[in-house]
């Protein structure tokens, strides 16, 4: 929903799915999760420096595993790949988070950018989650193959997406900004059959 | 569709990855040194191997890191995948490109015996 | 009619729920159960198309997706459907269909003629004709040859019906729902692997459907009864019925047709999709995919009631259709007298002709004792009948099977059944790499070495034709798939007692001689019913040395048409082997490929359709822009407003032309402001990011001050402009670059590939942020005090010149504001966090009323930067052009030793005089605009061919230069300018060009300061 | 050579057709041809019957691994068009055009040539701009080609749909593009040239060449050492490996490409549309398929196939334009070796080794060549020298940067 920014008093703020609806059919919730922020973060996790820099401000190590992420409160660290990692906390923290990351690595190999807008992130839930995924995702989302806390990179149809499990039938996606309606615009379609 | 061996991630689908042609291409050093027959070798000259092909994969939708692997060109069987800059693992001589990932481990082992 | 042929009591039918349905016009009755072919022998009709050449009457071979023969065009209207195996097709009620191929009806079919001169259509008859005069081939033979041929309709609506896809993922993949995948399914199932059991009958079974078979002294059904009640209690396991695996792909990757609702008839709602296209990606693959009876070639084999043994045997036991009264089974092997035996039992007269001199199984001693005609040693050699068969007469074949020994015999009979053994399905074995063997004792090729995804193959598949046989190999193959895909210990599940089957010997005739010579006379031995194939073009195609069995494939097409030759194949290549006097293996097969029957575009297709088909990428101000009536223009996936008409008070809108005028004349007077936020953006970051941009760039980066941009063009290795754009140092080691709308992707992977690969050493990271700023870019001489009104941030030249960046807030949202140019004025381009995009927007157009605010689109942003002479990469450039092609040396740093390209600029053809280059045209008439496009000569010729110098690659009409202008890429071009050259257009008209300088407009470049 | 004709036809019907002749004969290698051409393809043919016709060589042999034809000639989608953007390909491939077009004739083998006509789409304005370009190009070389308003393209083809995703703005038309029977064209070529005494061999792989002194003496193949006055290599996606054996690299890269073919339905769509920007491009056969074909997948291969994302690719414009075809079924799917060049041209050449010379780097769209290319090749051959129309074609342009860069103006050739 566009709404008011808290930080810049008077200003509407949106996102690229302002305005619409939960996608809701049976056993099945889609939502954006609006305004959170996202930071990528570059740099190597083999300097023991940059390892503790890091970590002095998350307060937490950084996933070094492959598809791995780490929760400290209410932000969550992805590994996105070796030498980057993907940040979302909660809305308009983002800025604090990449100052602070930024004076931490001051003279280290690192790069901290915020792409709090770049990308929005939409929420399944519910017991079809992973039906409605397989109707585009070409990774494996069964119980048995992606747990809670795991996340990667992948694809949706045309859509490139960042998923994440944060609970048993709970999955969130990251995905470009300007790929954002395409992929409502799916999801939508694809819980048709499933409409109440 | 095949899939591809990201060194970070594991097997994918293919389809999350970019090719970018033939591995150890290095750009030359000197480029001012050398004929326009080398020149025009280093950016149109393949060797489009028949076989074992050593090739450049980008995980695109995943990672998004460049590595190398090998590759049966007349299967689409990859043998393995190694990091930029690692060398390149050594397949049998004979591999026909006909054995499924899961007996390359083997098949390795027995070639270096 | 009322289903005369309709057995009493057999058949798996829901006698309940009578079905009404329409063939040709003519309505009937069935029941749920039934297929449309199993509906329509009920009723007594035998005759359902013509074939594809000779228009031969043709009717129902199979009851399996093998039909060579009956296929209908399915539905009427929005709904159609050519091509449509009647003996695939679930009745429902209300369903439509009719014959096709034929005109005007099934019973009397003009092109029936055909048959009349089939002598002069052998195989290959048009390469051989037609030739004369060359001139007729396509306005007159061709078009006869195209409407005789081609078989069913197209639809003409589009379809109401609606297609998903689904990806999934499992350990053990079983094909074929008989009970060796069912078996399969079980062992692999009760491991707690993932299953996926997929059969593309409406029901699972297989053979046994049709089969009267005890397993554990049980009528067998029960059995697959109590299986799939066990398969459907396991959480893991999925059993999808009316589900064809169409294409078996490497790394155990597979295609499969469900078809969700095409049994129920068309749908009200398109909201369950019709057709579900899996993809399926599993650990290990069973392929049970069981066997097709393989058809006897002998003469006029294709009459309407001749079909195969199996199939008889299916429409008695599973349809509860008995379609004829006088049943002859002619047969090669034990098998077929299962037909014999059920036909008799259900009440039919039956004679059975079997090749074999002196059958000896017990399934021969059952008929005897039934006391079934056998006639041993013989063969059918005729048969006769309008549009069904009446009668086939036999005789005794000599003992080389070559001809016959005997006068004949005449039969009559309504329906003749026949057998020539079986032939495994090993399609998706060897869609898998996997190799085929010739089992000489079975006379079929089986599975052989499997390809490099080692799927295994189980039941009547592999040759198995024992029921135990079957069963325990579905066991064993489903248990030790489990096992490989890391579940259960690989023990395998005790085979439940069936009775063993014992078969004597086949008797090979791969040609059952005629009464006359093969291809002398009128009888016609069909291999391949669907295109009209007889063993006398294999003969001719052998003659003419059209041996390979690819050629042969070829030349009589024989395979190719939509059953791609699932009962033809083996007996095409037998024959040829036999004319070659070669082993049947030597010959081949030709290549199996998918898929194993056709699948539906739309299935394929799934939801990627319609706004689905490909993203449509719009910006945070899209809202407004739709608002504000733009129209748009697709740039890459983008839509970007192309321009924004005006409706007046009187209601006319204004045209393209008019808006792009008053935009381009209103940007220049006062201010205008466009949406620039698709433009590429990378945030580069590291201490060595500008020695890397002095690589990636031509020109010299690590001299920017912070806060300051440039210009830069960026080459591939062959020296080539491939992109631009303006980049800006934000830090030391921090800089934003921009690139062209559709060039983002291109510029990123050039980037990270150079980065990652050659130079990893460097210290840069990449990232892009193209979606995190919105860009409202504001130019003309209003464009300062617009700013003003909704920054305080200082924008004096002084403090903010042009090519420098400043942070701030603009309309109270966090900005920076870039101080470039892309129309030659004045002009800021305002980046804010994409969430502020549109009330930024909506700000700076609420402010612009007293300052003459106009909103622009892509079009005038090209006249302006044409009338200033500033090119777009990918219009004004091609892949060809170097930067002294464009007349742009002053970019290309001569203190740098090496960048990217800068080699390729020393080459023979690259520094040659001459090249093509960019430069200005006005034509001789000012308000003719040149299409872009044309081409300039020197010498103009009455007409083509003229050597032409180059191409004009931008042209409008300038309303602020007052007149036409236009660049073009012109052989040497720059040494040229203030010479007059031509340009004739296609329509006839020579315009009279001047070669100018690329810059019409504020020569000085005075204005961008305000 | 017996002559085919209807008359033919009606004399061998009375015989029950047991008197037709074979099409080429079967011979065993002889020792020494004055030049073998390596590769049965169309192109391979058509230099041999050249040769053989016009430049009097009559003792050579075709050596093919497989079966005639059974290369990219018997998988491709048949689209022939000469409406090239650059002046040296427009020249090339409107040479093949014209031979085309009495081609049935001249090898007595009706090839089916339909110039049935070709449309290109333009679906934005860089489209429009690219048409527009290549438009005037072809019409500045004297070749036919015109521009159609989206109505006009309705008109040619009623059954489009104008606004989808990326509606049709446009459209270049060449009426004399069109289609022909590709195993027509190898066979019909396979039989002339054999009636004229060239040996076609079949099954016979050439597995080496003798090269002595840097000249080419021969060729090595599975059925024995065969000596050769002059070597023409036509291998199409194996190029590079041929290459390989006599010890060059070329500047060539093997993609797959796939096509597919719908069943068979009445007429419906007339001429061939081919569409870049959403890239699919259709046709209807003589026997009623829909002969359907796109782009490429993106890695080398050999395994003449493809992936199933690439045939995905295609359906989905295909139903974009054409929406009626979704209930309409797939038949069948292949896949072709294509020898891509990074400039999209091929390469006609002298190669270091003497007397050997390279046809190669078609890749996706050298069908339309096959008679052009063959006679130009001929004539090199037996020259020495390139023909004019090949010369530009050469292996050197790859060092002194003069490509033909039909890739750089996104043109896609097919
Ligand atoms: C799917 C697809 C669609 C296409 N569509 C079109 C189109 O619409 N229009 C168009 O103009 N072009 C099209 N093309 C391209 C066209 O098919 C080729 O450019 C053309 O057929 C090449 O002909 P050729 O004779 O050179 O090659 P081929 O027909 O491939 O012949 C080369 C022959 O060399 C043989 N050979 C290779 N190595 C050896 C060896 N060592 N010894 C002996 N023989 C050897 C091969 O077996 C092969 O038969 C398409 C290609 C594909 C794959
Ligand atoms: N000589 C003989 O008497 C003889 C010959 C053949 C079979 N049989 C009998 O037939 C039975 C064979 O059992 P079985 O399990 O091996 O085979 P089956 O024929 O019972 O089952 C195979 C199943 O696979 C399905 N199928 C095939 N291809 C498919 C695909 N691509 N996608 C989805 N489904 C596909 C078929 O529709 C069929 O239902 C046994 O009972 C055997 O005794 C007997
Ligand atoms: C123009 C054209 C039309 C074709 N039409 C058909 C067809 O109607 N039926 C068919 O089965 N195959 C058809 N094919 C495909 C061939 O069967 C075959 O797949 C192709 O020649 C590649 O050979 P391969 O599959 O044996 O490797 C056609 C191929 C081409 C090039
Ligand atoms: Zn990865």
């Amino acid at each position: 929903m566009a709404k008011a920014s808290s930080l810049y008093p008077g200003i509407t703020i949106d996102t690229p799915l302002s305005g619409r609806n939960p996608i809701q059919a049976d056993g099945l919730v889609v939502t954006e999760l609006p305004f959170l922020g996202k930071i990528t973060l570059r740099g190597d996790a083999a300097d023991p420096a940059f390892a503790a820099a890091v970590k002095s401000v998350l307060g937490t190590d950084l996933p070094t595993q492959p598809m791995t992420s780490q929760r400290v409160g209410n932000t969550r660290v992805f590994w996105k790949a070796f030498d980057e990692w993907l940040i979302w906390t909660p809305e308009d923290a983002e800025q604090k988070l990449g100052a602070d990351l930024n004076a931490a690595l001051t003279g280290l190999r690192k790069s901290v950018v915020d792409v709090s807008d770049y990308y929005t992130i939409l929420r399944i839930d519910g017991p079809r989650s992973r039906d409605l995924l397989a109707k585009g995702c070409v990774i494996d989302l069964h119980p048995r193959a992606f747990h809670p806390g795991q996340a990667t990179g992948t694809g949706f149809h045309h859509a490139t997406i960042f998923i994440t499990q944060t609970d048993s039938d709970v999955f969130d996606i990251m995905v470009r900004w300007s790929f954002a309606d395409y992929l409502w615009n799916y999801f939508a379609d694809g819980a048709r059959e499933w409409a109440a | 569709m095949f899939l591809v061996k990201c060194p970070w991630c594991g097997w994918r689908d293919q389809t999350e990855f970019s090719y970018g042609g033939e591995a150890h291409i290095a750009r030359p050093l000197e480029p001012g040194q050398i004929s326009d027959a080398e020149w025009g070798d280093y950016i149109y000259t393949r060797r489009n191997t028949k076989g074992v092909h050593a090739e450049r994969w980008s995980h695109t939708q995943g990672c998004g890191r460049w590595f190398n692997a090998l590759r049966h060109t007349v299967t689409d069987v990859m043998w393995d995948s190694y990091k930029m800059g690692e060398d390149a693992p050594t397949p049998p001589k004979d591999w026909d490109g006909m054995t499924c990932c899961d007996d390359h481990k083997k098949l390795a082992e027995g070639a270096k015996k | 009619m009322s289903q005369t042929y309709r057995l009493a009591e057999k058949g798996r039918l829901d006698r309940s729920q009578k079905l009404t349905f329409t063939y040709d016009g003519q309505s009937y009755t069935g029941y749920r159960g039934d297929t449309l072919a199993s509906a329509l022998l009920a009723n007594g009709v035998k005759l359902v198309g013509r074939s594809f050449k000779y228009h031969r009457p043709r009717g129902i071979m199979s009851a399996g997706s093998e039909e060579p023969n009956a296929l209908v065009q399915l539905e009427e209207g929005a709904r159609t459907e050519p091509n449509t195996r009647a003996t695939v097709v679930d009745l429902y009620d209300g369903l439509t269909a009719a014959s096709q191929n034929c005109w005007p009806s099934v019973k009397f079919d003009l092109q029936s003629v055909n048959q009349k001169i089939a002598k002069f259509f052998p195989a290959g008859f048009y390469y051989k004709t037609f030739m004369f005069p060359a001139s007729w081939w396509t306005p007159v033979y061709e078009k006869i040859i195209r409407r005789a041929a081609g078989l069913g309709k197209s639809p003409m609506e589009r379809d109401p019906d609606s297609y998903a896809q689904k990806f999934a993922f499992c350990d053990v993949l079983v094909v074929g729902g008989g009970p060796a995948g069912i078996a399969a399914a079980l062992a692999a199932g009760r491991t707690g692997a993932r299953v996926i059991l997929a059969d593309e009958q409406s029901e699972m079974g297989g053979a046994l459907l049709s089969d009267d078979a005890l397993i554990d002294g049980q009528p067998a059904l029960d059995w697959v009864a109590k299986s799939l009640a066990e398969l459907d209690r396991l959480e893991d396991v999925t059993v999808l019925p009316r589900t064809t695996v169409s294409g078996y792909y490497d790394y155990n990757y597979l295609t499969a047709l469900e078809r969700v609702t095409d049994h129920l008839g068309p749908q009200a709602d398109d909201r369950i999709p019709r057709q579900r296209f899996w993809k399926i990606r599993a650990k290990k693959v069973v392929l049970a995919q069981g066997a097709i009876e393989r058809p006897l070639v002998f003469a006029d084999n294709d009459r309407p009631g001749i079909m195969l043994a199996a199939a008889l045997r299916t429409y008695i036991n599973r349809y509860g259709v008995m379609p004829g009264r006088q049943v002859v089974v002619f047969t090669n092997n034990d098998s077929a007298y299962k037909t014999a035996i059920d036909a008799h039992t259900a009440g039919a007269s039956v004679d059975i002709v079997d090749l074999r001199e002196n059958p000896t199984g017990p399934l021969v001693k059952q008929a005897e004792a039934l006391m079934i005609r056998i006639h041993k040693g013989c063969a059918v050699v005729s048969t006769s009948g309008k549009h069904a068969v009446t009668g086939c007469e036999i005789a005794k074949l000599s003992a080389d099977g070559k001809s016959l020994v005997s006068d004949t015999t005449y039969i009559g009979c309504d329906i003749l059944a026949n057998s020539n053994g079986w032939n495994p399905s090993v399609h998706l074995w060897s869609q898998a790499r996997g190799k085929l063997t010739w089992d000489t004792e079975k006379n079929c090729f089986i599975p052989g070495h499997a390809g490099p995804w080692l799927p295994v193959a189980a039941g009547s598949g592999t040759g198995a034709y024992d029921l135990g046989d079957c069963l325990s190999q579905g066991f064993a193959q489903g248990a030790a798939a489990a096992k490989d895909a890391g579940f259960g210990s690989g023990e395998v599940p005790k085979t439940p007692a069936t009775a063993p089957l014992v078969e004597g010997p086949d008797r090979m005739v791969w040609t059952i001689p005629g009464k006359k010579p093969l291809g002398h006379g009128k009888a016609k031995h069909f291999h391949d019913h669907q295109n009209d194939v007889v063993a006398s073009d294999i003969h001719l195609a052998a003659r003419e040395g059209y041996l390979s069995v690819e050629h042969l494939k070829r030349y009589t097409t024989t395979g190719m048409g939509t059953d791609q030759g699932k009962t033809s194949n083996v007996n095409a290549l037998a024959i040829m082997a036999e004319i070659r006097n070669a082993a049947i293996p030597e010959v081949g097969t030709t290549t199996f490929r998918p898929p194993y029957t056709p699948i539906t575009f739309g299935a394929v297709t799934g939801q990627n359709r319609n706004h689905l088909f490909i993203q449509e990428r719009t910006s945070a101000m899209h809202p407004a822009h739709v608002e504000n009536g733009a129209v748009f223009e697709d740039v890459g996936d983008w839509k970007r407003p192309w321009y924004f008409p005006k409706t007046s008070k009187s209601g006319a809108t204004e045209t393209m032309d008019e808006a792009v005028l008053r935009e381009c004349r209103q940007v220049r007077e006062t201010v205008g402001m466009l949406d620039a936020s698709t433009l590429g953006k990378i945030d580069i970051q590291g201490k060595d990011a500008a020695e890397f941009l002095n690589w990636i760039y031509t020109n010299k980066w690590d001299n920017l001050k912070p806060g300051r941009a440039r210009y830069g063009l960026m080459l591939n290795e062959h020296g080539m402009v491939f992109d631009d754009g303006v980049t800006t140092r934000l830090a030391d080691d921090h800089f934003h670059m921009t690139t062209t709308t559709g060039g983002a992707a291109r510029v990123l992977g050039w980037l990270e590939n150079w980065s990652q690969t050659e130079w990893p050493q460097m210290e840069v990271y990449m990232t892009s942020v193209t979606e995190q700023w919105a860009v409202c870019t504001i130019t003309g001489p209003n464009a300062r005090a617009l700013l003003a009104d909704v920054t305080s941030m200082p924008l004096d030249p002084e403090t903010f010149p042009f090519m420098a960046m400043q942070e701030g807030t603009v309309a109270g949202a966090p900005a920076r504001v870039y101080r470039i140019s892309f129309t030659g004025d004045l002009a800021y381009e305002i980046n804010v966090p994409a969430r502020y995009g549109l009330h930024v927007w909506r700000a700076l157009q609420e402010a612009g009323k007293t300052h003459g605010l106009c909103l622009y689109g892509t079009e005038t942003m090209h006249v302006l930067r044409a009338e200033k002479g500033f090119i777009i990469v990918g219009q004004d450039t091609d892949g060809t052009v170097t930067p002294m092609d464009l007349d742009m040396d002053w970019i290309v740093s001569k203190k740098k030793d090496d960048f990217l390209g800068r080699r390729s600029f020393y080459r023979t053809d690259t520094k040659r005089e001459g090249r093509k280059q960019l430069v200005g045209l006005l034509t001789e008439n000012p308000n003719f605009v040149l299409p872009e496009g044309a081409h300039v000569v020197e010498d103009v010729k009455p007409k083509p061919p003229m050597k032409t110098l180059g191409h004009v690659t931008s042209s409008y009409f300038s309303p602020n230069v007052g007149r036409s202008i236009a660049l073009a890429l012109v052989a040497d071009g720059i040494n040229r300018k203030g010479d007059t050259l031509s340009v004739p257009l296609m329509n006839g008209h020579v315009e009279k060009v001047t070669l100018t300088d690329t810059v019409f407009f504020d020569k000085e470049g005075v204005r961008s300061n305000g | 050579m017996k002559k085919y004709s209807i008359f033919a036809i009606a004399r061998n019907a009375r015989t029950h057709h047991e008197n037709w002749e074979r099409a080429w004969r079967s011979p065993d290698p002889k020792p020494h041809y004055d030049v073998v051409i390596v590769g049965g393809g169309g192109h391979g043919l058509a230099t041999a019957y050249y040769l053989a016709k016009e430049c009097g060589i009559t003792n050579v042999a075709v050596i093919e691994k497989g079966w005639l034809g059974g290369g990219n000639t018997g998988r491709n989608t048949t689209i022939v068009r000469s409406n090239y953007l650059m002046d040296e390909s427009a020249a090339l491939y409107d040479h093949a055009v014209q031979l085309w077009e009495d081609l049935s004739d001249e090898l007595n083998y009706n090839v089916m040539f339909s110039q049935r006509g070709l449309l290109h789409l333009a679906h934005n304005v860089h489209d429009m701009q690219e048409i527009g370009r290549r438009g005037n190009s072809i019409y500045m070389n004297g070749i036919d080609s015109e521009f159609l308003s989206p109505g006009q393209v309705k008109d040619m083809v009623p059954i489009i749909n104008l606004n989808c995703r990326y509606p049709v703005m446009g459209g270049l038309l060449q009426r004399r593009g069109g289609t022909a029977r590709h195993d027509a064209v190898a066979w019909g070529y396979a039989r002339a040239a054999d009636a004229m005494g060239v040996d076609i061999i079949q099954n016979c792989e050439v597995t080496g060449f003798k090269i002595e002194g840097g000249v080419v003496k021969g060729v090595e193949t599975t059925r024995g050492s065969i000596g050769a006055g002059k070597v023409g290599v036509v291998a199409a996606g194996h190029s590079s490996v041929v290459a390989e054996m006599a010890g060059f690299r070329m500047p060539l890269e093997s993609f797959p490409l796939q096509a597919f073919v719908s069943e068979p339905m009445k007429p419906i769509v007339d001429c061939v549309i081919m569409s870049n920007a959403i890239h699919a491009y259709i046709s209807q056969s003589d026997k009623g398929e829909l002969v359907i074909g796109g782009s490429g997948d993106p890695f080398i291969s050999y395994s003449q196939r493809g992936s199933f994302d690439q045939i995905e690719h295609v359906v989905g414009p295909v139903l974009e334009l054409y929406p009626i075809f979704s209930r309409v079924r797939m038949l069948r799917q292949w896949g072709g070796i294509t020898d891509v060049t990074v400039d999209r041209s091929p390469i006609m050449t002298k190669t270091p080794v003497e007397n050997m010379f390279f046809n190669c780097g078609w890749g996706t769209g050298g069908f339309k060549a096959t008679p052009g290319s063959g006679h130009v090749f001929a004539h090199s051959i037996a020259k020495g020298e390139m023909h004019p129309i090949a010369a530009p074609f050469s292996m050197d342009r790859f060092h002194t940067g003069a490509l033909i860069d039909e890739a750089a103006a996104a043109a896609v050739a097919h």
